[in-house]
């Protein structure tokens, strides 16, 4: 049976809840049992932040994760306190425009993504965390990009309608940088 | 017709309650028609009115407040009743105040009406308590309740004991030092009171009748 | 209506609009926020009322008013907010009234923490307050059954005239789960509330709503009479779930979040070959005693698993009787477990058993 | 055919008033009955006693009541008044309750201009628990708790809750009166018509101030201890009206 464990960790500010709600949503939508939760409080406020997100097949049952598939880095900091938490095996997929530093185990897999930078690129800070979806989703073939859209496409509503094609760029763009660099 | 009031007043903790209800009871025997009047409304616990159906089975007639309450009700009315007896002037009524000169400044609701009346107003001294433990604390506790009041002390009652561990000397003891209060104020020892074993060990040149004490507030284990 | 994927404390709020719930008084506090800013938003599309009150005590003060006028109320908090609404919730089981109280809860003794706790269980299940009394306590360990729970909540509450409380820890009102808020529940049958003050509009003599009573036997007959009603509601509305029993060598009891940390470990045992059983209370007041008796023979030993430092243990001895051994394992103060702790606790209790 | 001189108001059960002689809450109830009579709100008033030497008035007043926590009236007659707008909510409080461990719940009734009507007795004193020092005795006054008269430098000057309510925008009518003598006992009714009426109309929250006494535990008889609150209490809690309805204050 499919269990897909994630840890999404970074800056508060840098959308790190929003992409761990993001692969929640989008498993609710295949009728996949799944189960977000965040650190919460001060820490979610300009602190370091972090969620974890389980997807299964079968029920979910304990809500703490202590050996990720997955684990996203958004920063420094993160890379420190989540390396550890990455099974073997598993994926860890670093903003090496942030994080400076290489892994230091060799039994996982990672993937230095300079998201930060293509987002400066494509002329929106603030979608790094969409780039980082779009890698994952390009690494894993969980979701497809317009599922994920979709779940923005609900959540903006009409007001942040005009958001949806640089949303679309950014998760490309990740897709494009692992089908690049990461054959 | 005796239809004396009788005011209870002392220290808080002095006694005033035990010796009310004994009194209303003695004076029951000889055959008064008697209202015990429960006028503390300082402390909702140890009060005569808490005797209020034994006392009514002896045919004495028992006011405490507007709700008739037995056990410790925090409801301090004081019903209209007690008034209405004072100036009825028919019955023998013990007025048994709440402690201190605290207790005493509910009777400046009848004072008037009191003083028309024959009336002796006495004070419970149980030197054991610390806050009259001396001379100059228990004239000085005089000297309050009278203010507060605007009655007079008209005699005392040597009521000092330590409960069931209570020894003659104590209450001799006692006796010298409210004979000193007796001197300086001019004001007689009425009574001393005290529970049957002590009482008939006390010479017969003690100051005051002897007046016996039965429990009766306190439960056996007290 | 399909799942839809809801926070703890959203999925709460809605339960309880869809439980019929129309008035809500509560006071800002960490981890249940979001359920008052839900309310906030959609009470009143639902023709309910919302209020922000000044503190915790003037809210479930709202709540005994609103409550004692025959609304269905409810109010929510997190530990040190539910110790500040002690004193209205004993107010309203001495003056039976009917309520939900949501504490979403935290680590304490004090201002503690925000990260999720279950040290709150002592004063959850003792009543809490002063005076002979209990609330009815449920534990739900996810969102779905918390939800089906305070929909049904309501109804329990009106049925035995007594406050209910859903005691959840920090991590269900802050995780998000799919959730299904259409579900039927369970319907009681309910009493018209003829006690309510509602005014007489001359059709009856005026009622009163009190706790007070001047004459101590009146009180001594309102409190066995209370009682009564807690031995029925014991008799009745225990509830469990019993996991994995069949040849169990040992049973953890655990609720809320830990049962789910625990179920996570049975699994990792399962594939070892070691066999322990998981005995669930949905409610923590009245305590599932029944479930005990239904414990197998097969097992040596009990392992009591909480987020304190041991609360819920007394009443597992007390249920166990002295039968069998009883081992603790706790994190506390906003610590949660990994599984593998839970498996370590369960292999070391075993090899002290052997 | 005899004419009716004085007829009990259907706003009183039958039962008699509990009350010290000589105590005001008996004629404060009598008012407070005779105005939802009057009104025609009575079969649809909901009153909430305090806790207090009036905590069992839902004895006397002949309406729904409730009987709330010491100092919580403010807000349960909130959560009651939120959910049945249509109904008339009332507190009946007295200086402990209201404006001692009450303050939080009274002030912010106020302050959200709660449509509700609050009766405040201020007698300067805690009756019940036998005539300890409230937040409105006045300063030098003898009570067991300050036995040797209250000291302003050791508890601060008393409490005037007309006034500070009346600084709180929400409050929509505040008035002090008293009831020392027929003509204050009619204008203090006028008062609480007009609180209510308030209510009625939706325009928030009122309260009616009342300078009352003990005469037991201020140690004087009834008529003195009207005399003294008369000298002594209006002296310090001036009389009169300080909030009232905009458009009705021409």
């Amino acid at each position: 049976m499919m269990t897909e464990k994630i840890i999404c960790a970074g800056f508060g500010g840098q959308g790190v809840m929003l992409m761990g709600q993001l692969l929640a949503y989008a498993a609710n939508d295949n009728n996949l049992n799944t189960l977000w939760y965040p650190s919460y409080g001060p820490e979610t406020r300009g602190g370091t932040a972090n969620c974890s997100v389980t997807i299964s097949e079968a029920k979910v049952n304990s809500p703490v994760i202590s050996q990720a598939d997955s684990v996203f880095i958004m920063n420094s900091p993160s890379l420190d306190k989540f390396e550890s938490k990455v099974k073997p095996g598993g994926r860890i997929l670093i903003n090496s425009s942030l994080a400076e530093k290489k892994v230091e185990r060799d039994d996982i897999n990672a993937y230095y993504i300079p998201v930060n930078d293509i987002a400066y690129k494509l002329g929106n800070p603030r979608v790094a965390n969409m780039i980082m979806i779009g890698a994952y989703i390009q690494l894993t073939q969980l979701f497809e990009k317009e599922e994920i859209l979709k779940i923005l496409r609900k959540s903006f509503g009409e007001e942040k309608a005009h958001l949806i094609p640089i949303n679309d760029e950014a998760i490309e763009a990740g897709k494009k940088y692992i089908q690049e660099n990461y054959k | 017709m005796d239809n004396k009031i009788y005011i209870i007043v002392g220290h808080y903790g002095s006694g005033k309650s035990e010796f009310s209800v004994n009194f209303a009871k003695k004076l029951n025997t000889l055959n008064k028609s008697v209202c015990l009047a429960d006028l503390d409304i300082v402390n909702p616990y140890f009060r005569s009115r808490e005797t209020r159906l034994s006392l009514i089975n002896l045919g004495i007639d028992v006011i405490s407040d507007t709700l008739d309450s037995v056990k410790g009700l925090d409801m301090p009315y004081i019903s209209p009743a007690i008034r209405g007896q004072i100036a009825y002037n028919k019955k023998t009524i013990i007025l048994d105040c709440g402690g201190d000169n605290v207790g005493t400044r509910v009777l400046k609701q009848f004072d008037d009406l009191i003083k028309q009346r024959d009336y002796e107003m006495y004070m419970i001294i149980n030197v054991y308590r610390p806050e009259t433990s001396t001379v100059e604390q228990i004239i000085d506790m005089k000297n309050k309740m009278e203010a507060e009041s605007g009655l007079l002390i008209t005699g005392y009652i040597n009521n000092s004991n330590f409960l069931r561990q209570t020894t003659v000397d104590d209450v001799m003891n006692a006796d010298s030092l409210i004979k000193e209060v007796s001197k300086i104020t001019s004001v007689p020892i009425v009574y001393v009171s005290a529970l049957e074993s002590i009482l008939n060990k006390l010479p017969n040149d003690i100051s005051g009748e002897k007046f016996e004490i039965n429990l009766s507030l306190r439960s056996d284990w007290l | 209506m399909a799942k839809v994927m809801m926070k703890g404390n959203e999925a709460m709020a809605l339960a309880a609009i869809k439980g019929g719930c129309k008035a809500f008084f509560g006071y800002p506090i960490t981890p249940q926020s979001e359920l008052p800013e839900y309310l906030a938003k959609h009470m009143h599309k639902h023709g309910g009322v919302f209020l922000q009150a000044e503190s915790e005590i003037a809210a479930i003060n709202m709540v005994y008013g609103a409550s004692g006028a025959g609304a269905r109320v409810m109010t929510s908090s997190s530990s040190p907010g539910i110790a500040l609404k002690q004193e209205g919730i004993t107010y309203m089981a001495g003056a039976q009234l009917p309520a939900v109280i949501i504490n979403v809860m935290r680590g304490g003794p004090g201002l503690g923490g925000i990260q999720p706790s279950q040290a709150d269980y002592k004063q959850v299940t003792r009543g809490g307050g002063n005076g002979d009394y209990y609330v009815i306590a449920f534990a739900p360990e996810d969102l779905q059954e918390t939800v089906n729970i305070i929909k049904e909540a309501f109804d329990v509450a009106d049925q035995y005239r007594n406050p209910v409380m859903i005691a959840v820890d920090g991590l269900i009102g802050q995780m998000m789960e799919p959730v299904d808020l259409d579900i039927e529940v369970p319907k009681r049958e309910l009493a018209e509330k003829t006690w309510a003050t509602i005014g007489t509009y001359g059709k009856r003599p005026p009622v009163n709503i009190n706790s007070l009573f001047l004459d101590p036997q009146g009180l001594e007959n309102h409190s066995w009479n209370l009682a009564k009603k807690y031995n029925t509601i014991k008799e009745k509305e225990q509830r469990y779930e019993m996991v994995n029993m069949k040849d169990a060598e040992l049973v953890i009891v655990a609720y809320g979040t830990m049962s789910r940390i625990v179920r996570s470990a049975l699994e990792e045992l399962n594939k070892e070959g070691i066999k322990v059983g998981l005995l669930r209370p949905i409610t923590i007041w009245p305590f599932p005693e029944k479930a005990f008796k239904e414990i197998p023979e097969s097992v040596k030993g009990i392992l009591t698993c909480e987020l304190s430092t041991g609360q819920m243990i007394d009443d597992v001895k007390i249920a166990n009787n002295g039968k069998l051994p009883v081992g603790f394992f706790g994190r506390t103060g906003g610590m949660v477990p990994e599984p593998e702790e839970i498996i370590k606790a369960v292999k070391d209790m075993l090899g002290g058993l052997k | 055919m005899s004419k009716v001189v004085f007829e009990k108001t259907k706003g009183l059960t039958n039962k008699e008033f509990s009350y010290c002689p000589g105590c005001t809450h008996g004629i404060i109830h009598r008012l407070v009955a005779e105005v939802l009579e009057e009104l025609d709100i009575l079969d649809r008033t909901i009153g909430i006693s305090p806790v207090g030497c009036s905590v069992t008035n839902y004895e006397f007043f002949n309406c729904d009541m409730q009987q709330a926590a010491h100092g919580r009236a403010p807000a349960v007659a909130t959560g009651i008044k939120r959910v049945r707008p249509d109904n008339i909510v009332f507190s009946y409080q007295g200086d402990g309750d209201l404006a001692s461990i009450g303050t939080a719940e009274i002030v912010h009734a106020a302050h959200r201009s709660e449509n509700i009507t609050v009766i405040f007795i201020n007698n300067g004193i805690y009756g019940m628990t036998g005539g300890q020092m409230a937040p409105t005795t006045l300063v030098g006054q003898k009570t067991t708790t300050s036995p040797y008269g209250r000291d302003e430098k050791h508890c601060g000057k008393p409490i005037k809750i007309s006034e500070l309510l009346s600084a709180v925008p929400g409050a929509t009518f505040i008035e002090r009166v008293s009831v020392h003598n027929p003509a204050h006992v009619r204008k203090a009714k006028k008062a609480i018509k007009k609180a209510f009426e308030v209510q009625i109309a939706g325009k928030g929250f009122s309260l009616v101030e009342f300078i009352s006494t003990c005469p037991v535990n201020w140690g004087m008889k009834p008529q003195d201890a009207l005399n003294w609150a008369e000298e002594n209490m209006i002296a310090y809690y001036p009389l009169g009206n300080f909030r009232t309805p905009e458009e009705d204050d021409k």
